[in-house]
């Protein structure tokens, strides 16, 4: 049982959602790159105690070797992670662009509008 | 049959995708190609609905990697119908979508990302491996934001967000979930969890792997609570699109959770069943509430959807072969009459230059065709009969009667009627009251003519499944009866018929 | 033959390892950007390149080939030139800066231009 | 930049006739095609790569002794100098009349070897500005790169007037 | 080592400016590189040693890429400021 | 047999076409065309009558849904056919009439017919329906049809809501119907009608559960019948042209309930609930809703009170009839049928003659219309009872039903007898005042200003109805023989009633009759003509109005509870979405202690790997901690490749060769974007928006969403399952794929279909963010008035009134 | 005195960029026996290209790519599909490998040449191209350009819609009659 990892995944979740809860964009995108991590190690931590273990490459006969199934899972993962976080960084331009802000409580405000036509 | 023929509905899309992008800029041979590639899935589909009638499920071993170490592809009944309902709808938007825009004005990533989109749903529904099952979703999702926002204009931008935000934690659950299903099981493959199954009875871990999934699958599906990014997301979509998505979208999470819990995971998670079957009640009430605060078709409409949803996670929840069947069903009416409905809204839009209720109206007098149609499927969707919703909705009030679920049955039935109230709110706005009220019909944009078509046809689409509900019926029920036999599923896939 | 290699690299190794402890004691130690940049560009590129080479010794030619000898020079290459990077911005974005305020010209250059230097 | 190829031809040939393709076999192949050219300089005109050549390697042992003398220092320094010792200045270098590639190569050198690093050029790469970690004379520090470093890049990239006497008188 | 990638930190807890941030994240990777390289020794294996190649050239990039974005945003201080011994403004 | 019965059924929906086509180009002469499919089904029906035997009855059977225990099953008796024979014929007289009545001032004849036939065909296949589920689907298609036929001026707001109302209420007592229905088939095991009537199926295995089903469906025939507190729908749905309402809500469809309830006497009158139940909420109707019509003026709206009134009746009736079987039940509808039809279509003459329906209003009609005169009286005088009318007989016979159920019902009988003697006194008032009102009294000149005298033709109908009510008045035994053939075996006596015009011998209901005319007769002449028109419904009384509200304030409600759950504040989707999450999952595992982790002894923890948790720790706190942005980014990155470093440990290098990459490139792109954020509004950044709560709400859900994660790393490997397919990669991948680095032939070969698909995922990513780049824009006022996107089509449209001038009037 | 602060940097890049290059095709080579690969490969490809975009401007570094990078990415996804579907025609499998092996590749040692290696190439593509492109439309929609080309407007965009950073004229002033069957008179794109 790997007990660190348990205890890093909890923790870059507890803190990836606390992000994910705030207002902020940049806030918000860095609590999904933070998620991301967390579920990565996640999974990867189903290969289970690496302690005298190889690397999942096959150079000698008979060495113990780590699970490699995670690996090629993380691996995957993370690449579709990239994608759509390069997607949601997109977004958040065009979002800034089109409405001006950079706060998901102001985006739907609906005072907004009026208060900004207020201002000079 | 191990065969590669099950890769074609994965195959066929992705290609067509791919050749429209190198194609470049929108032109009229691309529309018939996209069309005939439509048309052509749609056959296949259709073929493999009478290859796996009362016949044991084709697969294939990718790669030549037999299960439980390589990615099989499994194409049952329901997934055969379920691929078959997906090219209907993709076909339906497809037209739909060249009848409403000229060559020179389409988007010209619209098709390929709809080919894209298709071609997730179609690995979501083929796809017997957990992890592969992950992948199908994003390739879904990808898809799903990307033609979310690329026609959205600079105000309905910000709706995406949500959207997006609440799909990748839902995402990052089902890796999460997917990570616990491997340590706990050893394996992805679906065979090989079913077939474990017994050998873990009473380990709570699986009851807490079910629940994980039931959020994973609820979020996709639209439950309550989790049913958040839906709503104000899919009136943003262009019409035929968002008919797609009305369509499809959440109905592959239906379809997970059937699949799932209902041939996957043990069948002894009574605790997640129940979860299921409340979340369930409380989505077709709040969903429909929902409907009746909204004002606007598409609003209205995209509500209705979560309420539906409710019916057939319902009927999951009740987890027997009976409702299995009713929810499959469901399915297959709920599809046709989704999606059709929200080609009427685009419809109605287009001749009244709105579908805010506040300034439709006369079309009842102006284009009775598309009035018959639009009733015709509000109606079904409302439950009354013969009409194609009626038959899922009775077998699911049978199924709960039966099994004294009251108060979700007495949810059901408020459910129909607030269904029919906003039903008739989009009647009597759009059909029934004057068009001085409103804008005034716009008789010289003459698509209107050919959209209506398109909605006539599956209309009648929609009214063979109803009027036709025995033969509807069988097949649901021997996709019920496939989904529930697991040693069949699970002799054939890691027997000895799987090894190549 | 291979104890003796073995010892080397240890020996490196080690200094490496030192090298590198005392050169983020100065990044911690030294007054300012510009001061830290130079226990960067050069502590950290000696430990390292130290590491390395204990490692290649370690490891033999045979199983880490030309790779170790690319990565050396791969530090050589860039790391002055994170170092330098780091220090040119806060030169010109005028960071807080210890010691003499004042910029020492070149006195023996032909075509000094006094004007010049106060950019 | 012939004799160059004719070298890398002469390693890779070396390389070839080994039964197992190494780096080791690649540097003995380049070694002893260096001879060779050394050997036999006229056949091709090669006397001025393997002058410089060899101006390379005097370079490198010249910029290996300073880069660890300037680690040693920086070492000492961090070590044992007090903040308040510290005489840290800017002060400016002139690199007018170098090409591109030699005052880039030089800047890139000044960082690695002691008391300075360089913080920037100028546009016209005339002046290259350093920051000394600790100086009291920076003349010193001007007069010790244009010994040390400027003249053996200068060594490598240039053919100096006086070799070139040479090979007219010889 | 392990005390060394300590030390990384404290200059990015404690800054004062960004460029200290930067720098301290370049530091941090490098002895990642440097534990990279000793746990290559302990563990006898080779498999790492592009890892090392790529960290060691990312440590880089990534330093170039903070510093170009800064070069964009930063402001400009309005004066060099003197400071003393520990890094504080002197006045 | 078969072939008749289904031709006649299905002759109204096949003939709906050509009506509806035809409408086009012969306009008001339409109906003419319509006339063929209701003079089809009534010949064949009254063939197949004339053929029926009491007590006998016929089964035709075509298979539909038959998995879903649904056939075509249509069961020919006497009920069916009675009522069939009702349907067709008033149908027949009613297009006929209609073919009048709807001139050329109305438009969309076709559609009219169309709707007309639909709902013929519609009610021909519930009272011939032979399963119960079918009888359901024709049932509710009424409910659709009589929608569309309410709605059929559908330019008046009246219409729309009139119809709307029907369809709700009808609608959902029919589902409430349908559920009991689902009841009685779980229970008998069977929706055939022959088989559920014949009383020879094993006993249902619950009497609550049957109790229930039978209130469920009486719930179904109270709503179709408008019984209270289901009335209000009657009178609104008024807004119909006047053919409809005399086909509908006088002769048809409001009979369904009342219809039912006879269908299914047999199956329940068993069930202990059965009279109490239909007596109280029968009678309770009858009076009260002859109240309504009292102080109501539309013409209309009396004569659809007085219906409600008729059918509560019907309803008690039967709640009071004994087990072994009604007597005189079909004179009593029969009777209704006539003079309630006749009224109606007499009522749109006078509506379409003057051009208004209020009874205040009219007076004098006798001089001008003298004919239809004779007709309202005689119909008046059959719907107060007075002696010579059918009218009469019938309310003879039910007084002496109520008088023979005093016996056995107690004080429920006498509250019953009460009750309809009092609505039979006001029924007496107010028919005497429609006569008095309308044909007495002096001509109104406003109402006479635009008089146009009806068309001979349209008299005919009701000149035959009140014809009838008067021959059948004098001779009702006629009229039992001519129903004495459609007894029905179980619903029926056994013993025939012998049916006389008067009575010939003195009993207590004779007495009632007499109490009834003349308290009837002080009351209408008590008030007289201008006290009349004062009297109004009071408020408390209309709960239409208060169904009117709920409807209007319905989407209120909905928008407050849409608001209560957030639906429209995206700001809260993902704390609530996480709140779920933890609660679910946090409630399930504190439930379940085999689940609770031991703690870690301190020997677990591998010392690097906890330095390097630390230290990705302290990183992670400070993306947490720090202000800036850029500062943030920098302790993102770090986190990054600490977590590169980890899968370092993880033993997994091409794990963290692609992590790194990814990093650097996921690095460049925030920066490229934090790069174009405004610097001011890191500034507004930390406003401590929402407040104290909020944050601890956040760091409470955030806690619950790690610990949960924690927990399943941790449950996962307790322990790991052994046999994991990771083992197989690693013993076949030199060997079968070829390569040695297991996770990579893994990617691309073991799994590469996942691989192909991720790739897949790029490139869409790719295209979406290429997608965003460009787009559409909208002015501010087209978003704020929620004008359509369609894309490339709103844009630059102005909204315009296109639609044709005289394309709404009907 | 200016002083130019990217001199050093341009120098270093050009020079690191074809190091980088070499470097990310031999790791996408010897993927299959040792860690590498397609992903890792092109990822690295595709960070020396943007490592030249911020040393030398984004349109350069586009200049050097020459082709469209969502073109390259296409083109990738076919060459993996591909490599996929080739089993098929000769019976086998979606997806089987197949494979010639090279004995004995100076540098690389044994390399198996055949779907895999395709498959790869494939990954390798769409990985350059993804990122490069991400990143470039970032990179150019900062430097003051359109984030997209205006040549590639019409592959990617509705005729109707324009950059995102256009705060010009409303499209909706464009005028249209209903319904269209021809082209616009004016093109809504400057
Ligand atoms: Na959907
Ligand atoms: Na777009």
């Amino acid at each position: 049982m790997i007990w660190e990892t348990a205890i890093l995944v909890g923790l870059l979740f507890g803190i990836a959602c606390y992000l994910i809860l705030r207002a902020s964009f940049v806030r918000i995108l860095f609590g999904f790159m933070l998620l991301t991590h967390a579920a990565n190690l996640l999974v990867l931590a189903m290969s289970g105690d690496p302690t005298g273990k190889e690397p999942p490459i096959v150079l000698k006969e008979g060495a113990p070797l780590v699970d490699p199934l995670p690996q090629a899972l993380v691996l995957t993962a993370i690449v579709i992670g990239f994608g759509v976080i390069s997607y949601l960084v997109i977004l958040l331009y065009r979002i800034l662009l089109d409405q001006r802000t950079t706060n998901l409580r102001d985006l739907f405000d609906e005072t907004r509008e009026e208060r900004e036509e207020g201002e000079p | 049959m191990n065969t590669n023929i099950v890769v074609l509905p994965l195959i066929m899309p992705m290609i067509t995708a791919i050749v429209l992008l190198l194609a470049g800029h929108t032109s009229r041979w691309r529309r018939w190609f996209t069309g005939i590639s439509a048309l052509a899935q749609l056959v296949v589909a259709i073929g493999f609905i009478t290859a796996t009638y009362q016949l044991p499920p084709l697969f294939l071993a990718v790669g030549g990697w037999a299960a439980p170490y390589g990615i099989i592809l499994v194409i049952d009944h329901l997934t055969a119908i379920m691929l078959t309902l997906g090219a209907i709808t993709a076909l339906a938007a497809t037209v739909f979508g060249f009848v409403e825009m000229p060559v020179k004005r389409t988007h010209p990533l619209r098709s390929p990302l709809i080919q894209f989109l298709v071609t997730g749903i179609n690995l979501s529904f083929c796809t017997g491996d957990l992890f592969n099952l992950f992948v199908g979703f994003e390739v879904m999702l990808i898809s799903s934001y990307a033609l979310l926002t690329l026609e959205a204009d600079d105000w309905d931008i910000k709706e995406a967000f949500p959207y997006l935000a609440l799909n990748l934690f839902g995402s990052t659950l089902f890796l999460v979930a997917a990570g616990f299903a491997y340590g706990i099981f050893g394996s992805l493959n679906f065979a090989q969890i079913a077939a474990l199954g017994p050998s873990l009875a009473g380990d709570s871990r699986v009851t807490l792997l079910g629940l994980l999934l039931l959020v994973v699958f609820g979020l996709k599906a639209g439950l309550f609570p989790l049913y958040y990014w839906l709503p104000n997301s899919y009136p943003i979509l262009p019409g035929p699109v968002a008919a797609l998505y009305a369509g499809m979208l959440t109905k592959v999470g239906v379809y997970v959770l059937l699949r799932v819990f209902g041939q996957v995971l043990p069948t002894d998670l009574t605790l997640v069943h129940q979860c299921l079957a409340w979340m369930a009640g409380i989505t077709m009430i709040v969903g429909v509430l929902g409907a009746v605060s909204r004002n606007f078709i598409r609003g209205i409409l995209s509500f209705h959807i979560l309420s539906q949803i409710g019916y057939m996670a319902l009927a999951i929840g009740f987890f027997t072969e009976y409702a299995f069947t009713a929810a499959i069903l469901y399915i297959i009416h709920h599809i046709v009459v989704k999606a059709t409905l929200f080609l009427i809204g685009d419809t109605v839009a287009v001749l009244n230059r709105t579908d805010n209720l506040d300034h439709t109206g006369g079309l009842w007098k102006a284009t009775p065709v598309l009035g018959v149609v639009f009733l015709l499927q509000a109606l079904s969707l409302a439950g009354i009969p013969p009409l194609s919703g009626f038959w899922g909705k009775y077998m699911i009030i049978v199924e709960g009667v039966r099994l004294g679920e009251w108060v979700l049955v007495s949810l059901a039935l408020i459910a129909g009627v607030l269904t029919l109230f906003s039903m008739m709110k989009i009647w009597m706005a759009a059909f029934w009251r004057n068009a001085e009220e409103g804008e005034g019909v716009h008789f010289q944009d003459g698509r209107w003519k050919p959209m209506t078509g398109v909605t006539v046809v599956l209309a009648v689409l929609s009214l063979a499944i109803g009027l036709g509900a025995e033969v509807t019926y069988k097949i649901a029920a021997e996709a019920a009866r496939q989904l529930t036999d697991r040693s069949a599923y699970i002799d054939l896939l890691l027997g000895g018929g799987a090894s190549s | 033959m291979r104890e003796i290699l073995h010892l080397i690299s240890a020996i490196i190794t080690l200094v490496g390892s030192l090298v590198i402890l005392v050169a983020m004691i100065g990044t911690v130690r030294l007054p300012d950007v510009f001061c830290r940049a130079h226990a960067l560009g050069k502590g950290l590129t000696l430990g390292l390149v130290l590491l390395l080479t204990g490692l290649w010794i370690d490891l033999g030619s045979e199983a880490a080939g030309l790779r170790i000898p690319a990565a050396i020079f791969f530090q050589f290459l860039t790391l002055p030139v994170a170092s330098h990077l780091g220090a040119s911005l806060s030169f010109q974005k005028r960071l807080p800066r210890y010691g003499d305020p004042k910029i020492d010209e070149d006195t023996r250059s032909e075509c000094h231009r006094k004007d010049s230097v106060k950019p | 930049m012939n004799s160059f190829v004719l070298n890398l031809v002469i390693a890779v040939t070396w390389l070839l006739l080994q039964v197992k393709a190494s780096f080791p076999g690649f540097v003995v192949g380049f070694l002893i095609g260096f001879g060779l050219i050394r050997l036999f300089p006229g056949v091709l005109d090669s006397r001025d790569y393997t002058r410089r050549t060899i101006a390379l390697a005097q370079f490198v042992l010249i910029f290996s002794k300073q880069f660890v003398t300037a680690c040693v220092q920086l070492l000492r320094i961090i070590l044992f100098v007090r903040t308040k010792h510290l005489r840290p200045r800017v002060i400016t270098y002139n690199i007018a009349g170098l090409s591109r590639f030699e005052s880039l190569l030089l800047s890139h050198c000044i960082t690695l070897t002691p008391g300075s690093s360089a913080v920037g050029i100028s546009e016209d790469l005339d002046t290259l500005i350093l920051h000394v970690l600790d100086t009291n004379n920076p003349d010193a520090l001007r007069d010790e790169i244009d010994r040390t470093l400027k003249r053996g890049i200068l060594a490598i990239t240039r053919r100096p007037p006086s070799s070139c006497k040479f090979r007219f008188t010889s | 080592m392990i005390v060394a990638t300590l030390l990384g930190f404290f200059r990015l807890v404690r800054g004062p400016t960004v460029i200290d941030r930067i720098m301290s994240f370049d530091s941090v990777v490098l002895c990642a590189v440097g534990l990279i390289v000793l746990l290559s020794r302990s563990w006898e294996t080779p498999v790492f040693l592009e890892l090392i190649l790529i960290v060691s050239s990312l440590g880089f990039f990534g330093t170039v890429a903070l510093v170009s974005y800064l070069k964009r945003t930063l402001p400009e201080q309005n004066e060099e400021d003197e400071i003393d011994e520990k890094g504080e403004p002197r006045k | 047999m078969a072939t008749l019965l289904i031709i006649a059924i299905f002759a109204p929906f096949l003939w709906l076409p050509a009506t509806a086509l035809a409408g086009r180009w012969l306009g008001p002469k339409t109906g003419r065309v319509a006339l063929v499919a209701p003079l089809i089904s009534t010949a064949l029906l009254g063939w197949l009558a004339l053929d029926a035997s009491a007590g006998g009855h016929h089964v035709v059977e075509i298979p539909w849904i038959p998995s879903l225990g649904l056939n075509l099953t249509f069961l020919v008796d006497g009920l069916s056919l009675f009522f069939g024979l009702v349907v067709a014929g008033m149908g027949v007289l009613v297009v006929f009439y209609a073919s009048s009545y709807l001139d050329d001032h109305y438009k969309h004849h076709g559609r009219f017919y169309a709707y007309l036939l639909f709902f013929m065909g519609a009610m021909l296949g519930t009272v011939l329906a032979g399963n119960l589920l079918l009888l359901f689907v024709f049932w509710e298609l009424t409910g659709i049809a009589s929608f569309l036929l309410i709605g059929f001026l559908h330019g008046n707001e009246a219409s729309r809501n009139g119809a709307r109302m029907a369809l709700l209420v009808t609608g959902a007592t029919g589902l409430v119907m349908l559920a009991g229905i689902v009841i009685v088939g779980q229970q008998l095991g069977t929706y055939e009608l022959a088989a559920l009537l014949s009383g020879n199926l094993s006993p249902a295995t619950s009497s609550a559960a049957m109790t229930a089903a039978f209130v469920l469906i009486a719930v179904g025939a109270m709503g179709k019948s408008a019984q209270f507190p289901f009335h209000f729908w009657l009178p609104n749905a008024m807004a119909a042209p006047t053919p409809i309402s005399a086909y509908l809500h006088s002769a048809t469809m409001v009979k369904l309930g009342i219809f039912l309830i006879a269908r299914i006497f047999p199956l329940f009158r068993e069930v202990e609930l059965w009279t109490p139940f239909l007596v109280t909420i029968g009678f309770g109707t009858m009076a009260f809703a002859a109240l309504l019509a009292l102080l109501s003026h539309d013409l209309k709206a009396i004569l659809a009170y007085s219906t409600v009134t008729t059918l509560g009746m019907l309803i008690g009736f039967y709640g009071l009839a004994p087990a072994t079987g009604a007597q005189g039940d079909f004179l009593h509808i029969a009777s209704h049928v006539f003079f309630k039809g006749a009224l109606f279509m007499t009522a749109g003459i006078i509506d379409h003659a003057t051009g208004t329906r209020d009874i205040r209003a009219l007076g004098g009609l006798r001089k001008r219309l003298p004919f239809l005169a004779v007709i309202v009286t005689i119909c008046a005088a059959s719907m107060a009872g007075i002696p010579g009318t059918l009218g009469f007989v019938s309310k003879e016979y039910m007084l002496k039903a109520q008088v023979i159920f005093l016996e056995s019902g107690g004080t429920l009988a006498w509250c019953a007898l009460g009750l309809a003697v009092l609505a039979m006194t006001l029924k007496v008032a107010f028919s005497a005042r429609i006569i008095g009102h309308v044909f007495g009294g002096k001509p109104k000149a406003e109402t006479f200003a635009h008089f146009h005298a009806p068309a001979t033709a349209m008299l005919i109908p009701p000149a035959l109805l009140a014809l009838l009510s008067i021959i059948f008045g004098l001779r009702p035994q006629w009229l039992g023989d001519l129903l004495a053939p459609l007894t029905v075996t179980g619903l029926h006596a056994h013993e025939m009633l012998s049916y006389k015009p008067f009575p010939d011998h003195w009993a207590l209901e004779v007495g009632l009759s007499l109490g009834i005319f003349a308290a009837g007769g002080l009351l209408y002449f008590a008030l007289g003509r201008e006290r009349w028109a004062r009297v109004e419904i009071p408020g408390w009384l209309r709960v239409d109005h208060a169904f009117a509200a709920a409807v209007e304030m319905l989407p209120k409600a909905a928008k407050s509870l849409t608001a209560t759950l957030r639906s429209d504040s995206p700001f809260d989707y993902l704390a609530i979405v996480m709140t779920f999450v933890v609660v679910l999952t946090g409630t399930f595992v504190a439930t379940q202690p085999s689940l609770w982790p031991a703690f870690p002894k301190a020997s677990e923890f591998d010392p690097l790997r906890t330095y390097v948790v630390g230290l990705i720790a302290i990183a992670g706190v400070l993306v947490l901690a720090m202000r800036r942005w850029t500062a943030q980014l920098i302790a993102m990155s770090i986190v990054g490749f600490l977590i590169t470093f980890y899968f370092v440990l993880f033993k997994a290098p091409d794990l963290a060769m692609t992590q790194i990459l990814v990093e650097a490139a996921t690095l460049v792109l925030v920066l490229l974007l934090l790069a174009r954020f405004p610097q001011t509004a890191e500034a507004g950044e930390h406003d401590a928006r929402g407040g104290r709560p909020r944050a601890i709400f956040r760091i409470v859900v955030a806690t619950g969403m790690g610990l949960l994660a924690t927990l399943i790393t941790v449950l996962a490997l307790r322990p790991k399952h052994p046999d994991f397919a990771g083992s197989y990669y690693l013993a076949n991948t030199v060997e079968l794929a070829h390569g040695t680095n297991a996770v990579n032939t893994l990617l691309v070969d073991f799994r590469g279909f996942d691989t192909l698909f991720e790739i897949s995922v790029l490139v869409i990513a790719t295209l979406g963010a290429v997608g965003l780049l460009m787009r559409y824009r909208r002015s501010r006022a087209e978003y704020k008035a929620g004008s359509m996107a369609l894309p490339g089509y709103s844009h630059g449209v102005r909204f315009e009134k296109t639609a044709k001038p005289g394309d709404d009037c009907v | 005195m200016k002083i130019d602060d990217t001199i050093i940097l341009r120098t270093i890049v050009s020079f690191l960029f074809y190091l980088i290059n070499v470097f990310s095709l031999y790791l996408l080579v010897r993927g299959h026996n040792l860690p590498g690969g397609g992903f890792i490969g092109g990822l690295g490809c595709a960070l020396s290209i943007i490592l030249l975009s911020l040393a030398v401007g984004v349109e350069s570094a586009q200049r050097t790519l020459r082709a469209d990078p969502v073109r390259i990415a296409i083109v990738g996804l076919l060459c993996s599909l591909v490599s996929a579907t080739l089993p098929v025609l000769v019976g086998a499998p979606f997806l089987n490998n197949y494979n010639v092996k090279l004995e004995n590749v100076p540098l690389v040692g044994d390399l198996p040449i055949g779907t895999p290696l395709l498959f790869d190439i494939g990954v390798f593509l769409v990985v350059v191209g993804v990122t490069t492109k991400l990143i470039f439309v970032l990179a150019r929609s900062l430097s003051g350009l359109t984030a997209l080309e205006p040549s590639e407007w019409r592959r990617y965009a509705a005729r109707l819609e324009g950059p995102i950073e256009e705060r010009g004229a409303r499209l909706d002033e464009v005028p249209l009659e209903m319904p269209i069957a021809e082209e616009p008179k004016e093109e809504p794109h400057p």
